[in-house]
Order: structure tokens, then C-alpha cells, then sequence
């Protein structure tokens, strides 16, 4: 049936609240009416629009893999009107969410190949359902690695994922903190991600680039892909920009002939290339 | 038909009108209750875009209270709401608000009498003003209220 | 459908008004109110500026209002509750008395809205709105529809159009299935028309200045070319009320309102030529001063639409250009860039 | 006319300044500003009686700026702008020089604040006539028809910002309308949102505003907005002896006070 008001969300309940980091949040939302819920599904890279009512929306990807059905979660930042307002509720508040929306990473293409995952700080949580996508039919792809950086340790979010990851024997897990942002009892590396990245010669050969972080870390670590050899088609990006509607009509997010929440957010280096720099 | 009680709003300052309206109470000097205060740590916190909301809220009247000149707790805060005030009644008389509506006072933490009289007068006189229909009709209620959309 | 070409006798227009009362079709139709023009709801002919150029506002709000409730929800202890809004609440209406470029205006909000999924608070009002458009007698310096692709004839988005052709009578044009219906509350007041009748000779005569292929080559082209695009806004003041009048322009904002009790979401006109429309929490912002917002604007119209939706985001109306405070004209503009290069 | 022409040229040719902002021809009867950078752009100068628009709106814009060092053919409104905006730390004591047409055609070069003071002390910086007469016929209203006149004026309000946009003294990086947290004035533009937004507008323009109509002026709907602020000129003139923009240092009026500022509502 045509949907009759697509800016109307689900209503869902905040089932579990996770603190990350200092101002970072995780939560695990569920839905109130069991049949929606039952119906809803959504691909790895996807977003949506999760609402307080009376403040606005936010445009969060859903850090849960899509291969655990049930539930999904988002992590995000106290930062903006919406985000601050959102950390101020408790289990079992209700908020709205509208999707999923957006592309989706090709992980069907990428089977058989290593994959390299490169994150900074809280852009992670998008990266985070990728890689549980990945680990949950770990049979299909070869090496994977992930690097991820943050500004300090306290920094660092999904710790306890982080740990697990680290236990793995199929998974190759460098962590970093920026210079200064280490504690005495830190065990990870020291410097910033393009650095580390440099210095863990990632070979380029079959593997696939999948780099999310802050636009100054994306500046400086594709470079270091193309010293190893990355062609344009073997990155992958998400991009992030300003949206409302999240459905390529309010024209926020347009960058070029594209827009973020409709054509993207997933983008690889070639068709990155292909837009403006407006992002 | 119910007879209209003024729904009334009080803004006060903390260090004087506040305790005077706490010496009222313990002076057990009754008033009337319609008045809801609020508590600010001088008058000239109180913005004018906080009284326009109280309006928007569903206020019928509005009371502004703080020290006496010359008794203000950080020296100047009340001559400045004071100029502010003067200009802001300047605005809202001809923007079309009725002045009536905002009854600007200064009340000592020793004056429970006053206090009661301000209140008392405010509340007697919004009562003869009736509601603030203005405003009501502008309010998130009749927006929520409003059938659907149309394309008229 | 094969259009169908009447004549009617002027002195009959205030009866359709009448008859359209009559059946319970309210009629929008531009109103004087002081210095602007209005679309606006009208009881009789008398209500209706017919001799003015264009309205001030474009009719897109007729299917786009600059306020529009999409969510009504309501507050308790025990969580939020969501009230279904329905989209479908708008009357048969007839919009009236507007020009060709209003009714083709709507072309480029159909193929927004319209795109999947589809947006049901526009197509909604806009399929229940029929368009009774007045062919331009007359064009002023600001007019350029003739250069996108338009016309003071031109009958596209229009259900109906009348062009006065001599003192007494008004060539009638039913284009559409709608129009059919509309023009059957009036049918008795119709004649046939004379064969051979050309309505181009009592339009106006409006000049083609650019080529409109040549400014969709160029813009894609010339995004790099920050000197043209600052030249071009130095005099921009970043308001919004070329987007605001603009006929094609789509892009809003949500915004939440609510009391303690109940609230709702709305939905409001938005404009990229707003600092503020791009910014991220971040404090990064894309789009940082004024002249990649202008370039956004000019962009979004003649590059990025043509390539997502295939139709170019403007009907040359030129209300822009006369709504800006700071006189940019668009038309002057757009024929710099199709001379670039 | 090629009295301005002559000045503007020598100006940009000694590199006293960079840009000039002058008037320009615009399309059919309008003028527009226009941005001379070069000797031979000084030809495009035009001047008269259509030449209104306050240009000091731009010395703040950013892309302005960066041109270089400003001239600005400046009217009596632009060079109160210019002392209010340098009263409110915005421009520097020489960092904009701004010529005035006089009735006869001469120009008066203004490199300093001083000089523009001193020139306005003999100059009828007032409302006109007709504005005041305007603002008398609203006050000799009742309250309630105020309420409907203004109501039916912010109905036609579509929130384009234009007033906000052409007003000089609306500089700031953020207006009080976009600030969210917590959103103080409704961004839509229904009658609750278009009262909290004029009202509120107003309100920060008073003391402030130097009458240079250009709100008014850059309204696409045509709503007398300038009358607001007007109506507020001379209650701050005649309570507390303050009148905008004709004093660089001048304390803006509402962030002082007098111990005996009268008032006659206060219990």
C-alpha cells in the first residue's frame, strides 16, 4: 500500500542505554508496536531519522549489523538542539524514528576479499554494523582489519567490543589515540590514524578500504591508500551532511547532482571524486 | 458558563520580591492563588522574550516584581530592566498587546502586604479584562487542533 | 486528450465564479492587497486582480503551503502518542486567473514530491487543484519564460486557459480530462471557436535573451569558477525571499512545536540562499559564504534538476528578480553564464 | 556626478581604497549597489534621486571585506550605521571611508568618525513627515484595532528574513531567531511566529535602529516593519536623551540607565 505520510515515524523504546565515552551514548531501541518491528528491516550503511518529540530529528546511521534482527542502535554524541535532548532520556522513554533510508555498502561484492577498515572517533558506530555484518559470516571474507583512532582513551567508544575484537584470532585490531590522549595503562599505539595507517603498510592487493572519521582524517589518510596502491574503486566512504527529510526533498544534503540521504550516504572514492567539494 | 479564573504568572526577583512573597506567606496573609511564580536572581534577567511566551503559554496576565530602586542585590540590575521595560511597553501598546496585561512592581522582602495587594489588584483587574483571547488563538493548541490541511 | 477550443463572452467570466460557488468549488485567484498581489481565497470577479502582471507570491502555495502540519502528537506520563494527519483533507478547488508560468511551475514540484515515495501532502492538494490559467497580454523586463522553455501561451500544468482575444470575447483552450469537467459547469456559456483563431497575436511578446541548454551545459562547467559566482553575489544579502516567491523552488525545514500537553511538526519553506541551511552541529558548514550559496541556488535549477529529475528548475517568471531587495536578476545573471566560455 | 567619478577614480588609483561601494544602474528603473574595484569601473557610477538603499549594510559582509580596504558612497542613514556600528565595536575608526553627496553636487570626503559627528549635528537625521504621520494615525487607534492592523500586516509575513538581511545593525553571526537551544522564536511562519519575530526584532532594534528604512524597503510582502522601530526613536529620545548612530562611542541606550529614569507604571 502507498504509504500514505512518509514523514510519520515509528515509535520505539529506548530498551537500553550504554555510555561509550564522555557525551556518547549508545542505544538499543525497540519497537512499541511488535508488528512493525516484525516487518521492518534494513541493509548494513543504511540511516534514519530518530526524533524527540518536540525538538526535531537526527540523522544517525543504525550502528546495529542488520544479520541480528529485533532490535536496532544508534550511538551518537551529545553535540546539537536534537542529540543534547536525547541524552537527557531514560530507558524506556520513547522516541520516533523514520527509515531506513539511504544505500547500502556492497558487502555482497566484497566477498572473498580483505577487508580494511579505517575509523576515527565517533565514526565508528556506522563503521560498527559493517563489521559485525562482515564477522557474522566471517567465512566469506578474508583478512579483515580495522584501525581505529580516537582523541584519547576515554575517547574511544565500544570498548568492550573493542576488547572482544582484539581476543579474536580472524580479526586484526590496531587502536590509537592521538599524541597526549594516552593514560599510563594504554596499550595501543600512539599517533594520529593517517600515521598508523602508514606504518601498518596496508597491501592493497584484493582488499577493500572502508574509511569513516572526521573530514581532516579522511584529507590526510587517502593519500596514504594511494601510496599503497588503493585504487579509487577499492575505497569506501559514508559521507554525512545536514538533512531533514532524509528522503531527497528538503535539498539539504545536495551535493551536486546527487543528494547524501537518497544517493549515498555509501560512496566510493570514484564516485566521491565525481562530486563538488560541498560536503 | 464557568466563571473565568485569570490564569496569572509571576516573574520575580530572588532577593527581594521572592522573600516578600514568602513573608506574605508566613504572615499567613491570604491572596489570591491564581498567581504561579517563578523565580529569577534579578529583574534584569527577565527578558522580554520570556513574557511574550507566557502569553503564548496561556498567561491572562503577567506580574514583574523585584527590589526597589537603589536596593538592588547586584547594585544596577533593576534600572536596566527598568529602561527595558519602559521601551518594551512602548512596543507592545502599539504593537497592539494590551499594557494592562503586565503589571510591573517593586516589592521589598519586608512588603507581604504590598506583595498581597499586587497580586490581589493584578488578579481583579485581568478578571474584568477577561482572557487573553489574542493569544489563545495563536497558541500550539489550535494548531494542533486545526482540521488537517487544506489548500486555501 | 485532444484540447477542445471554445470561445467565451467576457461578460460571462463573473458567472463561472458563480457556478463554481454554486458546486462547492472554493476559487483561488490573485487578490490586490495594497502593494502585493495575493492568491487567495475570492467570493466573486470583483475580488480578482485580473490585470495584474503576476501575483507576488507564485502559486505553489496553494500545494505547498509556507506552513503545513505532517505529525500531531500528544504528551502523557506513559510515553508519546501519534495522531494520524491525513494529507487528503483539501477541497476540490480552483485555482484561477493565474499565469502559464504558475501552472507549469507546478512540473518541477510534481517531479520533486512525486518522486518515490511520493510525498501524499503535496499530490494530494495538487491533484484535487484544477488550473484555470490567463494566457500574458503583456510581459515587463523581468519576464524571461520564453528562454526556459515557456511561453505567455504556453499550456503546460494548466487544466484550462483563457487568452482575451479582442474586447468582448476569451479564447478557450480544455487541455486536460480535468479541465473537461471544470469547463462542463460552464458549458452552456461556451461557443465553438472559429477555426484559424491564433492566440499568439494577442500575446506579448517576450524575447528569447539565453539559451537554456547553453546555461545547463555551462553551470555544470563553471562550478569551479569562483570568480563569476562572487561577481555575480556581492550584492546578495543571503535573504530568502527569492526562494520564497520562487514558483519551482521545494526545499524546507521541520520544525517541532508543542506545549506540555500536545504538539505538533511542521513543515516549512526552506532557503539554500540561508547560511544556516547547511550547517552542521560540527560548525563545519559546506556551503560557508554567500556566493557558493548563490551558485547552489543557480546550480540546483539549471544543472543538478535537469540531471536527477529531467526538468529545469525554473519558468523564467522573473519574481525573483523583482522580489530582491538588492535588485540580482536572474535573468541578467543566467545570461552571463550562457555566455561563459 | 563625474564629480564622484573623478573622486572615486583617483580613490581606487592611489589605493586609498580597494572596493568602492556605490549605486549602479539595476534592471529598468532600479539602482542597485555595485562594487568598483577598478578606474574603469567607475564609469557604471550612478547618482540620483533613486540612489536610497543604505550601503553600509555591506562593509560587514564577509566577501566585502575581503576585497580590501572599503569606500562607501554613503546617505545620511549609512553614516549614522556607520557610527552605531562603530559604537558597537563592529567597525574601526578609519577602516571605512565614506564620501556624501551634497544637494549641489560637491562631495564631503569622511575619513573619521569625528567628521561624520560633526556633520550630522547640522543634518535632519528625523523620520519624515509622512512616516510620522503614519505612526500618529496607528496610535490614535484602540488597542484591539492596533492588534488587528498588525495582525492582517504579519499575516502576508512569509520569514524570508529580508527586513533581518537588509538592516545594517542586523549583524550578528547568529540571530536570536536560529539560536534552538532552546528555540526561543518559532521559526515558522504563522501569526505566533511572525509576532515573536517582529516583536522580538523590534525590540533588539531599539535604541539601535537609525531610520534608514531599508527593513521596510527589502519587504517582499510590503509590511510597514520600519514603523516599529520608529514608533520606538522617540520614547528612547525623550526618556533617556539617546538617539542612534550619531555618537562612535555612544553607550547603547538600553544597556545603561539613570537612577531617575521616569516611568509611570511601576507600583
Amino acid at each position: 500500500m502507498e504509504q500514505q505520510n512518509i514523514y510519520q515515524p515509528y515509535l520505539m523504546e529506548i530498551e537500553k542505554i550504554t555510555e561509550e565515552a564522555p557525551m556518547v551514548k549508545t542505544f538499543r531501541l525497540k519497537f512499541t508496536n511488535e508488528e512493525e518491528g516484525n516487518n521492518f528491516s534494513f541493509r548494513t550503511g543504511q540511516f534514519g531519522e530518530y526524533s524527540v518529540f518536540g525538538e526535531g530529528e537526527v540523522t544517525f546511521c543504525v550502528a546495529s549489523p542488520h544479520t541480528r534482527k529485533g532490535y536496532i542502535e544508534c550511538t551518537f554524541r551529545e553535540a546539537g538542539r536534537v542529540t543534547t535532548e536525547l541524552a537527557s532520556l531514560n530507558e524506556g522513554d520513547t522516541i520516533g524514528f523514520r527509515g531506513p533510508y539511504g544505500n547500502i555498502f556492497p558487502i555482497d561484492d566484497w566477498k572473498g576479499k580483505n577487508l580494511l577498515f579505517i575509523a576515527g572517533g565517533i565514526a565508528l558506530p556506522p563503521m560498527r554494523s559493517v563489521i559485525w555484518s562482515c564477522l557474522d559470516q566471517r567465512d566469506q571474507f578474508k583478512d579483515i582489519s580495522i584501525l581505529y583512532g580516537a582523541r584519547s582513551v576515554a575517547d574511544l567508544v565500544y570498548k568492550q567490543e573493542l576488547e572482544e575484537w582484539k581476543e579474536r584470532p580472524d580479526v586484526n585490531l590496531v587502536t590509537t589515540v592521538d599524541p597526549g590522549g594516552e593514560t599510563p595503562t594504554w596499550k595501543g599505539d600512539v599517533g594520529f590514524v593517517p600515521t598508523i595507517l602508514d606504518r601498518m603498510k596496508p597491501v592493497s592487493e584484493n582488499t577493500i578500504a572502508i574509511v569513516c572519521g572526521p573530514p581532516v582524517m579522511i584529507k590526510f589518510t587517502f593519500p596514504v591508500l594511494e601510496k599503497y596502491g588503493f585504487s579509487d574503486d577499492q575505497v569506501f566512504t559514508t559521507l554525512e551532511n545536514r538533512m531533514k527529510c532524509g528522503l531527497g526533498k528538503c535539498g539539504r544534503c545536495n551535493v551536486g547532482k546527487v543528494f547524501v540521504c537518497k544517493d549515498g550516504p555509501v560512496f566510493s572514492r570514484t564516485q566521491l571524486k565525481d562530486l563538488p567539494d560541498e560536503y | 458558563m464557568q466563571e473565568f479564573e485569570p490564569k496569572i504568572v509571576a516573574f520575580v526577583c530572588n532577593w527581594c520580591t521572592y522573600a516578600g512573597a514568602d513573608l506574605t506567606g508566613t504572615s499567613r496573609i491570604k491572596y489570591d492563588a491564581n498567581v504561579k511564580i517563578i523565580r529569577f536572581p534579578c529583574t534584569g534577567r527577565i527578558d522580554f522574550m520570556i513574557l511574550m511566551k507566557a502569553f503564548e503559554n496561556g498567561a491572562d496576565g503577567i506580574i514583574v516584581s523585584g527590589c526597589h530602586p537603589n536596593d538592588c542585590h547586584y547594585s544596577t540590575g533593576n534600572f536596566h530592566a527598568r529602561r527595558r521595560w519602559i521601551v518594551f511597553r512602548n512596543l507592545l501598546n502599539f504593537a497592539g498587546i494590551e499594557t494592562e496585561r503586565i503589571q510591573f512592581s517593586w516589592v521589598s522582602a519586608a512588603e507581604g502586604f504590598k506583595w498581597a495587594d499586587v497580586v490581589n489588584n493584578t488578579v481583579k483587574k485581568i478578571r474584568e479584562f477577561g482572557p487573553n483571547e489574542n493569544y489563545k488563538k495563536i497558541a500550539v493548541s489550535t494548531l494542533f487542533n486545526e482540521e488537517g490541511t487544506s489548500n486555501e | 486528450m485532444e484540447k477542445e477550443l471554445k470561445i467565451l463572452k467576457y461578460s460571462d467570466l463573473s458567472k463561472l465564479i458563480e457556478r463554481f460557488h454554486a458546486k462547492g468549488f472554493p476559487v483561488l485567484a490573485p487578490v490586490r492587497k495594497g502593494k502585493v498581489v495575493e492568491i487567495e481565497l475570492v467570493e466573486s470577479l470583483g475580488d480578482i486582480a485580473l490585470d495584474v502582471l503576476l501575483s507576488t507570491q507564485s502559486a505553489k502555495k496553494t500545494a505547498f503551503p509556507k506552513v503545513e502540519k505532517v505529525l500531531k502528537y500528544t504528551l502523557a506520563k506513559s510515553g508519546v502518542t501519534q495522531h494520524p494527519v491525513d494529507p487528503d483533507t483539501a477541497r476540490e478547488t480552483i485555482l484561477f486567473g493565474v499565469r502559464p508560468c504558475d501552472a507549469s511551475g507546478f512540473k518541477s514540484l510534481d517531479a520533486i514530491f512525486g518522486e518515490a515515495p511520493g510525498d501524499q501532502f503535496y499530490l494530494k492538494k495538487k491533484e484535487k487543484t484544477a488550473i484555470i490559467s490567463f494566457s500574458c497580454p503583456e510581459a515587463d523586463e523581468y519576464c524571461f519564460c520564453t528562454s526556459v522553455g515557456g511561453g505567455p501561451g504556453n499550456t503546460a500544468g494548466s487544466d484550462l486557459q483563457f487568452t482575451g482575444i479582442g474586447k468582448d470575447e476569451i479564447f478557450v483552450e480544455i487541455l486536460t480530462e480535468k479541465g473537461k469537467q471544470i469547463a462542463a459547469i460552464f458549458a452552456d456559456l461556451l461557443s465553438d471557436s472559429p477555426a484559424g483563431i491564433d492566440k499568439t497575436k494577442f500575446l506579448a511578446d517576450v524575447k528569447v535573451v539565453f539559451d537554456s541548454d547553453k546555461v545547463v551545459e555551462n553551470t555544470s562547467a563553471s562550478f569551479n569558477n569562483a570568480a563569476l559566482w562572487l561577481e555575480q553575489s556581492l550584492r546578495c544579502i543571503g535573504c530568502g525571499a527569492c526562494a520564497f516567491v520562487c514558483p519551482t523552488c521545494a526545499c524546507f525545514d521541520f520544525q517541532d512545536e508543542q506545549n506540555t500537553k500536545q504538539g505538533v511538526r511542521l513543515r516549512l519553506w526552506d532557503s539554500c540562499g540561508f547560511s544556516l541551511f547547511t550547517l552542521h552541529t560540527s560548525g563545519h558548514n559546506p556551503r560557508e559564504v554567500q556566493s557558493q550559496r548563490w551558485r547552489q541556488r543557480i546550480m540546483h535549477k539549471f544543472s543538478y534538476m535537469p540531471q536527477q529529475l529531467h526538468v529545469v528548475g525554473c519558468e523564467g517568471c522573473g519574481r525573483c528578480s523583482r522580489a530582491c531587495p538588492v535588485d540580482m536578476n536572474i535573468k541578467e545573471h543566467l545570461t552571463a553564464i550562457a555566455q561563459v566560455g | 556626478m563625474s564629480e564622484l567619478i573623478k573622486k572615486v577614480t583617483q580613490l581606487l588609483n592611489d589605493k586609498t581604497v580597494d572596493v568602492f561601494i556605490g549605486y549602479g544602474k539595476g534592471s529598468a528603473d532600479r539602482i542597485r549597489a555595485i562594487f568598483v574595484r577598478s578606474a574603469e569601473q567607475t564609469e557604471k557610477l550612478v547618482l540620483n534621486s533613486a540612489c536610497t538603499q543604505n550601503l553600509a549594510g555591506y562593509i560587514l559582509k564577509q566577501e566585502v571585506k575581503h576585497l580590501g580596504k572599503i569606500g562607501v558612497l554613503a546617505n545620511v542613514a549609512a553614516l549614522r550605521s556607520m557610527l552605531q556600528l562603530a559604537s558597537e565595536f563592529q567597525v574601526k575608526d578609519g577602516e571605512v571611508l565614506a564620501l556624501f553627496a551634497n544637494p549641489d553636487g560637491t562631495l564631503t570626503e569622511f575619513i573619521d568618525f569625528h567628521s561624520i559627528e560633526v556633520f550630522l549635528t547640522t543634518t535632519d537625521t528625523g523620520i519624515t513627515s509622512d512616516e510620522q504621520e503614519r505612526i500618529a494615525q496607528l496610535e490614535a487607534l484602540t488597542v484591539s484595532e492596533r492588534w488587528n492592523f498588525w495582525n492582517k500586516e504579519f499575516e502576508k509575513c512569509i520569514k524570508c528574513y529580508a527586513c533581518r538581511a537588509a538592516c545594517p545593525m542586523c549583524y550578528c553571526h547568529r540571530c536570536t531567531t536560529d539560536v534552538n537551544q532552546p528555540q526561543w522564536i518559532p521559526v515558522a511562519s504563522h501569526e505566533r511566529g511572525n509576532l515573536d519575530y517582529h516583536l522580538m526584532r523590534a525590540m533588539h532594534l531599539a535604541g539601535r535602529c537609525v531610520n534608514c528604512g531599508e527593513c521596510a524597503s527589502a519587504c517582499p510582502m510590503d509590511i510597514p516593519l520600519n514603523l516599529l522601530t520608529y514608533q520606538l526613536i522617540s520614547p528612547i529620545k525623550t526618556g533617556f536623551g539617546a538617539t542612534a548612530g550619531m555618537k562612535a562611542d555612544a553607550v547603547y541606550a538600553l544597556s545603561t540607565y539613570k537612577p531617575d529614569d521616569k516611568e509611570n507604571f511601576i507600583i
